[in-house]
């Protein structure tokens, strides 16, 4: 196990290094650079007429003007070493105090929508199979068809009308106002538990379509295995032998797609969380594609993929750890 | 009436009888006989002379608090000491409000849309009556020109003092412009809208109260700028100059333990490169350095002070040496506190309306949200209300200087113009995009409402929707129509033009119906919407085939003092194009390229109308003759005009009038007086 | 020795989407305490559905037929009406692994590769012998000694995985013992396996069953392995017993076609080199069974007009032989 | 006599099975599957409303009613107070303004009645951009009404025709970017597959990678990287370009693990031996074992692409006006006014809904058609 773990671990820095090259690549694409909007917004309302010498010059006091691969080994190595993920021009500021919170905030909206997409997909998808071909599974089958196909920006939208209307839910954002500025606390956790529903909800919902479906299929597979017929034909009481026998595989799959569960909600996050208005990464990033704000970019994505690979890491580890064919096969 | 008048007047004496001295409590709609000196304000001494009274100061109940959210501040005087000897009274517009709550307000992040607010709590040296019309005094008690309008000499108010305590003197105006904007170590390049002929000012503290800025050529009608500004023109000695050497022997120890590298960075860090206030704040920019400094912002003179700031939004506490009293001796603002949330979403900015949990709001409220927000006044217990936005009426406008040498040429031919805005339906347009609250009309480099030079008639030209003359036009210029219906150019290209614009500026839907129009015309017409900056910067760069925005910063008060707008390359915020005239111009013929006869005029027409006081006969030959250079080889083809904007506030908001303009030009909500606006709890 | 399981008119259908099929038709056996019955038949037959009925292990969509008898006695002596048992229901859980242990053809697929050989043996024995986990395992450990595993107490925490394949087997074995049943159903235990090892654990089984003293029954499509282990047998074609009786007699002298086509395709060493003479044609898809006799399509001495009109009933042509055929019911055919 | 006549038509039948090709086995399964069949069929009439947009529509995408602005679906009917007719007609209508609320309400004419005609004629349109015709498949008989089944958007113009026009457009960029994640799965999984070792093990971590970034975010990036200053044709090429060049790893997975797997095949090793060069051994000696399942990849991934189309455009990252696609018609209805006043706007989600679900469901079918044991199961 420590060996399997370790091999993995050694995979997941390598994937992190190419995934942060292929970032900074992305982060270089769009033409122009921030130079000229900096320029822009230092001279604006003053009179002052910008001349290329001036965006120049900035473009020199920003680093922009050194070679691809020179800026991309000072960004990493920057991040790597000290923790610096460079300038947020929109912001005036690092970009680590752009992130800041809202990296803790994101985490707890993946984790909220994490933890609901597996304690609605996995009972409900086991249930489902158990009673394939009823109306309950037809209805669920429909339902989770439903997460798949309806665009989630949709469903954030609607929910976000009919939360406001008719329940007079405090939308946008993810704290009320007293508890925005508040220092942490259990009351602030409530409130934010309070705001996360909404989002969680929105992007559980196509997760769970997946998941629903996966255990649905593995369960219906496990229930039909001979292991399945054998346990029961020793007479284990039927619920402990869905749970211990076919339940217990059929959860597998769904560790190990946590890592996909991950990549799937962080890209709809940023959609999502544009409709709620929420201030989260996925909106910042948004944004700062819109600003070409690159390092502020390119430390979200860099920072949701790391947390990805992590994840996946997380999920192989998970996996090796419940099916213990894994570690044999390395 | 006069009966009415004085038995409400009689019943106010009678409530306060027992303190005979006490002054009436004369509001707006109500002014108990009293006639002010300035439009809805007085002096103290005049108040007390005119009503024959002693007015005692009252202050919010829970301003100690307020001041402890403020960092570095100490403890608080009684509130007639933190007051200037000679405060301004304020007449509220309805009633004597009553302290406390919190403004809630929205705009779109640090930096934009951040002005809605920030005029909420504005001060200047002087301010625009809500008429729009009077000149009235604030931070300043008086002012006056010299004959030759070279001279310009404010009366500050004594004991003024800022948001820490510290005394607010004419030393902190002359600081601002001789330290901080014409001081290469700090600002290296001297914001031009501050020289005169490309020469600055002299700025002088003669005493305490008395400041003069001694101009290099007559400016008549330079007062304006300060009246509708959002840059105030006095920063706090006290505390940037410790960080200059010139002010402190110790000023680079300081600045080392401070954490700043030089003047410059020191400086900006609070005052943030240019006039337009504290965004993003020190807060934002490093609250490290501001926990290690002591202090959040900058002291301040507005009614309200940052105190906190994240990406979230900012809060704001009411400042407790502001210079303001109601009639009733009562410290303004009443208003404890503002909330200012950044929510770059307009729908959650309407459901939020909707809701109930905005405050105000007014600054990017569009037209056509303006039935739904309607319908659903009841249920937010709001009220949504339309203003006139003076100057904001849409343009197009052709690039003549386009890279392209055959479009440079066919735009810079006026038939081309004139078809293109024979070839718009602006009376569909007004009724789709406008919903029908607009006035179709060409547009010129001045807003007509606001200047005795342009009236509605002479906006007449082209507006009509004449499609067979404008084809004629078009072929007139030789500008075939190919098998496919396309014209071509004289090169046999099809002719095609790029609309590119920013859903800030000009509704999406209008483009679409232009390209429309245009189309039928025969013009390849591509539509493409970019973010705003994307806009200011292609056509900064030259690099848009057409320049399209609305009017701005064209009304009277503003283009009297600052012809930028009417001119090229206009500000860089709101671009006009056209750089390379303004550069041949500047550079005499050296670089750039070659205007037009018409655009030397109108240069040499604009520096000598700035140099008369609006409403002179020799001020509106001159305007006249530069709106009809504008007009006639139809540089903008205007759209629709007058159109409203709606702007909304809380029912619990008391003290609001209707607005007379929605308008940046006069600074939003400046003109009318937010600090008498008061929270119904 | 009375009878430990007894199985009269066993009727099982399936519904489906192509309608109800009826995979086992009027099947009847019994099983002795001490004595192997031998399932015999081609793949499809209904051997492996009929047992699973008498476990009550047939999934929602089967259906038996109301007037079947199927009669089990238990240890203590207690007669069990299984049919009538909700297949829920504790009393059928005591019976499945306690009263009737069950092997299967495929080892790996009968073990959950998720837990060891030993949890899924403790389990069996907790749930029928012993509530104590430490002497469950030790009990576990027996088994496996007793299947002739070596070094069990280090084989009891490998996972299924980790075993060969007549290891595995051996510990199927032992995990369907462990619980202790009078009754042993084995389900072709042996195909899946290579010759010299299906040999041993015929061996082993037959060893066990003696020693234990169990009734067995062993399905198998393999007539030869019945004659090793089974004192009696009933073989299948197509969801009925066409012929049942003691081993020895029925492979002396088999009654029925079918049979008969069977004992001929054994292959055998002095006919090594005679040409295999297997029963022709193919087994017929359930949903097509034919009508009359089911093995009329495939009969050489079918009867033309009968045998596809008329079922045959069950005859005894012998005292203690049962066969079902037109060709030994000379009464029936009278009749007919 | 029957009994004869029967076995030899099952039997007839057996034998067709037996002979059948493996793609007709997959279609017979698949003519089994009524689920699929349904949303076969319903995909198809989507995909023949896209290709003929310009004579199933009435009306062109831009094409607008000046007076008839966010106007209300209008459901053709038979009868009313004047009595019934055989043919459908609509009410004339107005558009008049709320004086407070300054909203444009339709109001319908009850006196006049404009008829319905299939075949009618209307604008004039090219047909593939080539034929010149004016007939559409329904209109109105008057020439100045119009009739908007799916109501207007803000501008007047038809939804349902908008919707049409805009069918054509996501599902041709669904398509062309599941061809182009095709092309290059197939070159990338089958160079890995083929070549198996260390380039396996390459190409194997750059997959990875590909396959962590979280998918929206980056074709944001890649969005942002498109040139301002591009037209709208291209950034449609554009948008298709970034749609499949990361839609490709989860089919390359697939088309490398069953590469691998029957590398070793005796056929193939055969081939090898023979002298085939790879392109030739991939393509005529291995794909073709497994391309029942590659197809069933693919078309489980046009959801994806139609839904990245969708949210891009949506947040205005991809295709912007005036293309119109689902996306973009989406975009402009995402506000609480079309919620709250004119939510036929929304109709175009129904066909994102209704596409991405046929493609779900025809992705469950195939593979079960495709799978020769799903009988057995």
């Amino acid at each position: 196990m420590l060996r399997f773990t370790a091999e993995r671990f050694v995979g997941m820095i390598v994937t992190m290094l190419l995934v942060s090259l292929m970032v900074f690549i992305i982060m270089e694409l769009p033409p122009g650079d921030y130079a000229d909007r900096y320029a822009f917004r230092k001279y604006s309302g003053t009179g002052v007429s910008v001349t290329e010498a001036d965006i120049q010059a900035i473009r020199v006091e920003l680093g922009l003007d050194k070679p691809m691969l020179l800026r991309y080994f000072d960004w990493i190595g920057n991040i790597v070493l000290h923790g610096d993920f460079g300038q947020a021009f929109a912001f005036e500021t690092s970009v680590t105090k752009v992130i800041g919170d809202k990296a803790l905030l994101t985490t707890a909206i993946l984790f909220g929508t994490l933890i609901i997409t597996y304690l609605v997909s996995i009972p409900i998808g086991i249930y489902a199979a158990v009673k394939r071909a009823s109306f309950a599974d037809y209805g669920l089958t429909t339902f989770s068809y439903l997460g798949l196909a309806l665009p989630n920006f949709l469903l954030a939208l609607i929910l976000l009308y009919f939360a406001n209307r008719w329940f007079n839910a405090d939308i946008g954002g993810l704290f009320s106002a007293e508890m925005k500025d508040a220092p942490w606390s259990l009351a602030k956790a409530g409130d934010l538990i309070a705001h996360l529903w909404l989002p969680a909800i929105v992007l559980a919902w196509s997760a769970v379509a997946y998941q629903l479906q996966t255990v649905r299929a593995t369960m219906s597979d496990e229930l039909n295995k001979l292991s399945v017929t054998a346990a029961r034909a020793r007479g284990v009481p039927e619920t402990k032998l869905l749970i211990k026998y076919p339940a217990r595989l059929a959860i597998n799959p769904v560790v190990s797609t946590i890592g996909f569960d991950v990549n799937r909600i962080f890209s709809e996050l940023p959609i999502v969380a544009v409709v709620l208005g929420l201030t989260e990464l996925g909106e910042l990033l948004l944004r700062a594609y819109l600003d070409l704000d690159m390092y502020v970019a390119g430390a979200i994505l860099l920072l949701l993929t790391f947390m990805i690979v992590f994840m996946n890491f997380i999920s192989d580890i998970l996996l090796a750890w419940l099916d213990p064919r894994i570690k044999l096969g390395g | 009436m006069t009966k009415a008048l004085l038995l409400s007047g009689g019943a106010v004496l009678a409530l306060t009888l027992p303190a005979l001295a006490n002054c009436p409590a004369v509001t707006v709609a109500d002014l108990q006989g009293l006639s002010p000196d300035y439009p809805q304000q007085f002096e103290l001494a005049e108040f007390e002379a005119k009503a024959a009274c002693d007015l005692g100061f009252a202050e919010n109940p829970e301003i100690a608090a307020l001041n402890g959210e403020i960092l570095g501040n100490g403890a608080l005087p009684p509130v007639s000491e933190r007051l200037p000897q000679e405060p301004l009274v304020v007449a509220p517009y309805a009633a004597i409000g009553s302290y406390g709550g919190t403004l809630t307000g929205l705009s779109r992040g640090t930096e934009s849309g951040t002005s809605d607010l920030l005029s909420v709590r504005h001060v200047n040296l002087v301010r625009y009556s809500d008429d729009l019309q009077t000149i009235v005094p604030n931070v300043a008690r008086s002012w006056e020109w010299n004959d030759d309008f070279t001279k310009l000499t404010f009366t500050l108010r004594q004991g003024h003092k800022w948001s820490d305590g510290a005394p607010f003197t004419a030393e902190d105006v002359a600081f601002w412009y001789n330290d901080v904007l014409m001081n290469p170590a700090v600002i290296e390049k001297a914001p031009g809208r501050w020289l005169f002929d490309g020469q600055p000012a002299t700025v002088e503290a003669i005493d305490e109260t008395t400041v003069t800025f001694t101009l290099p050529v007559a400016q008549p009608n330079l007062l304006n700028r300060w009246a509708i500004d959002y840059g105030q023109t006095f920063l706090p000695k006290h505390f940037l100059g410790r960080y200059l050497d010139k002010y402190n022997a110790d000023a680079a120890a300081l600045r080392a333990a401070h954490g700043f590298a030089d003047e410059a960075e020191a400086v900006n860090f609070f005052y943030g490169n240019s006039d337009w206030k504290d965004v993003p704040s020190p807060l934002m920019k490093d609250a490290d350095k501001v926990a290690a400094i002591g202090t959040a912002v900058m002291p301040t003179l507005e009614s309200h002070i940052v105190v906190e700031e994240n990406t979230e939004g900012r809060h704001l506490v009411a400042n407790p040496y502001f210079h303001m009293v109601d009639t009733a001796g009562n410290q303004l603002p009443y208003i404890s506190e503002i909330n200012e949330e950044y929510v770059p979403e307009r729908e959650v900015v309407n459901l939020r309306i909707m809701n109930g949990e905005v405050t105000w709001k007014q600054q990017a409220m569009q037209l056509n949200d303006f039935p739904l927000l309607k319908e659903n006044e009841g249920k937010g217990d709001y009220t949504v209300a339309l203003a006139p936005t003076l100057g904001q009426s849409p343009y197009y406008s052709f690039n003549r200087t386009h890279k392209d040498p055959v479009l440079r040429e066919i735009f810079s031919d006026v038939r081309f113009s004139q078809a293109l805005s024979l070839g718009l339906d602006r009376n569909e347009i007004n009724e789709i995009v406008y919903l029908g609250q607009g006035k179709p009309m060409q547009t010129a480099a001045a807003e007509h409402v606001t200047v005795p030079f342009l009236s509605a008639e002479d906006l007449t030209d082209f507006t009509e929707y004449d499609p067979a003359r404008a084809n004629a036009l078009l072929d007139e210029m030789g500008l075939a129509r190919g098998s496919d219906g396309v014209r071509r150019r004289p090169d046999g290209k099809p002719l095609s033009i790029r609309i590119t614009f920013a859903s800030q500026g000009t509704a999406s839907q209008l483009h679409e119906l232009a390209a429309g129009y245009w189309s039928d015309l025969g013009i390849q017409v591509d539509v493409r919407e970019v973010t705003s900056d994307e806009y200011r910067a292609a056509a900064n760069a030259n690099e848009v085939d057409v320049l399209t925005w609305k009017n701005d910063g064209v009304s009277g008060p503003n283009i009297s003092q600052d012809v930028t707008d009417a001119l090229f390359p206009g500000d860089p915020f709101n671009p006009k194009g056209h750089a390379d005239w303004a550069t041949w111009i500047e550079t005499d013929g050296a670089e750039g390229m070659e205007p037009p006869a018409y655009i030397k005029r109108l240069f040499e027409v604009a520096g000598a109308f700035i140099k008369h006081p609006l409403g002179t006969d020799e001020s509106n030959a001159l305007g006249a003759e530069m709106m009809k250079i504008h007009l006639d080889n139809m540089i903008k083809i205007g759209v629709v005009s007058e159109i409203p904007e709606p702007y909304v506030y809380a029912n619990a908001l008391k003290n609001v009038p209707a607005l007379t303009a929605k308008a940046y030009d006069y600074y939003w909500t400046y003109p009318y007086r937010p600090q008498q606006w008061w929270l119904e709890q | 020795m009375g009878d430990l399981l007894t199985v009269e008119n066993l009727t099982i259908s399936f519904r489906t989407d192509e309608g109800l099929i009826t995979p086992v038709q009027d099947v009847s056996f019994s099983v002795q305490k001490g004595r192997t019955l031998g399932l015999v038949g081609e793949s499809g037959s209904g051997k492996s559905v009929s047992t699973k009925a008498v476990m009550r292990l047939l999934p929602g969509s089967a259906v038996i037929a109301p007037d079947t008898r199927m009669h089990y006695t238990a240890k203590d002596g207690q007669r069990v009406e299984v049919e009538k048992l909700d297949p829920r229901s504790r009393a059928i859980r005591r019976l499945r692994g306690g009263e009737i242990g069950m092997i299967f053809q495929e080892p790996m697929a009968s073990f959950s590769p998720v837990y060891t050989i030993g949890n899924q043996m403790i389990e069996a024995i907790r749930l029928h012998r012993e509530p104590n986990k430490r002497q469950a395992r030790e009990i576990a450990i027996a088994m496996l000694e007793r299947v002739g595993l070596s070094d069990p107490a280090t084989r009891i925490d490998q996972y299924p995985h980790e075993m060969s394949g007549g290891m595995r087997q051996r510990a199927m074995i032992a995990l369907a013992l462990s619980a202790g049943p009078a009754l042993l159903i084995a389900d072709e235990p042996t195909t899946a396996l290579d010759v010299t090892i299906q040999a041993q654990v015929l061996d082993l089984m037959r060893e066990l069953q003696r020693d234990l003293g169990m009734g067995m029954i062993f399905i198998t499509h393999d007539l030869g392995v019945i004659a090793q282990i089974a004192q009696d047998v009933a073989v299948m074609y197509l969801g009925t017993i066409v012929e049942r009786g003691p081993t020895a007699e029925v492979i002396r002298d088999p009654k029925h076609p079918y049979t008969q086509g069977l004992l001929a395709a054994i292959p055998s060493l002095d006919r090594l080199n005679a040409r295999m003479t297997p029963v022709p044609g193919d087994i017929p898809s359930p949903t097509e069974r034919p009508t009359g006799c089911p093995f009329h399509t495939r009969c050489v001495h079918a009867i033309a007009g009968l045998c596809s009109a008329r079922t045959p009933r069950e005859i005894a042509p012998e005292p203690g032989r049962a066969v079902r055929c037109w060709l030994h019911d000379e009464a029936g055919r009278s009749a007919a | 006599m029957t009994d004869t006549a029967k076995p030899d038509r099952d039997e007839a039948q057996r034998l067709r099975y037996y002979s059948a090709s493996q793609w007709t086995l997959i279609w017979w399964r698949f003519r089994r599957h009524r689920a699929a069949m349904v949303a076969a069929t319903i995909l198809g009439i989507m995909a023949l409303m896209g290709v003929f947009a310009e004579v199933v529509a009435p009306y062109g995408p831009t094409s607008r009613n000046a007076s008839y602005l966010d106007g209300p679906p209008q459901l053709p009917m038979f009868c009313d107070r004047q009595g019934c007719s055989i043919r459908p007609f609509v009410h004339g209508i107005k558009t008049e303004r709320d004086p407070i609320t300054l909203r444009a309400i339709s109001v319908p004419d009850p006196e006049t009645r404009v008829y319905v005609s299939f075949l009618a004629r209307g604008e004039q349109v090219r047909l593939f951009g080539v034929i010149p015709t004016d007939i559409h498949l329904f209109g109105l008989d008057h020439d100045k009404a119009r009739l908007h089944l799916w109501g207007t958007d803000d501008l007047g113009r038809d939804v349902f025709s908008r919707t049409i026009y805009a069918t054509r457009t996501s599902l041709s960029i669904g398509v062309m970017g599941v061809l182009i994640s095709f092309v290059l799965a197939l070159i990338i999984g089958g160079t890995a597959g083929y070549a198996g070792g260390r380039v396996d093990g390459g190409i194997q971590r750059v997959t990875e990678v590909v396959r962590v970034v979280p998918i929206i975010p980056l074709y944001m990036g890649l969005a942002a990287a498109m040139p301002p200053e591009w037209s709208t044709t291209q950034v449609y090429f554009a948008m298709t370009l970034i749609l499949g060049l990361f839609g490709w790893p989860t089919l390359a997975r697939r088309i490398r693990s069953q590469l691998l797997s029957i590398r070793n095949e005796d056929y193939v090793v055969a081939a090898r031996l023979a002298g085939a060069r790879p392109s030739r051994i991939i393509g005529q000696h291995m794909l073709p074992s497994f391309t029942s399942f590659i197809i069933v990849d693919l078309v489980i991934s046009f959801p994806y692409m139609i839904l990245s189309e969708t949210a891009l455009s949506f947040v205005g990252l991809g295709l912007r006006p005036p293309s119109v696609s689902w996306g973009v018609m989406l975009q402009q209805a995402q506000s609480v006014r079309v919620i709250e006043q004119t939510p036929w706007l929304f109709i175009p989600a129904g066909f994102v809904v209704v596409a991405v679900l046929a493609f779900t469901v025809i992705g469950d079918g195939l593979r079960d058609a495709a799978d020769p044991y799903s009988e057995a199961r």
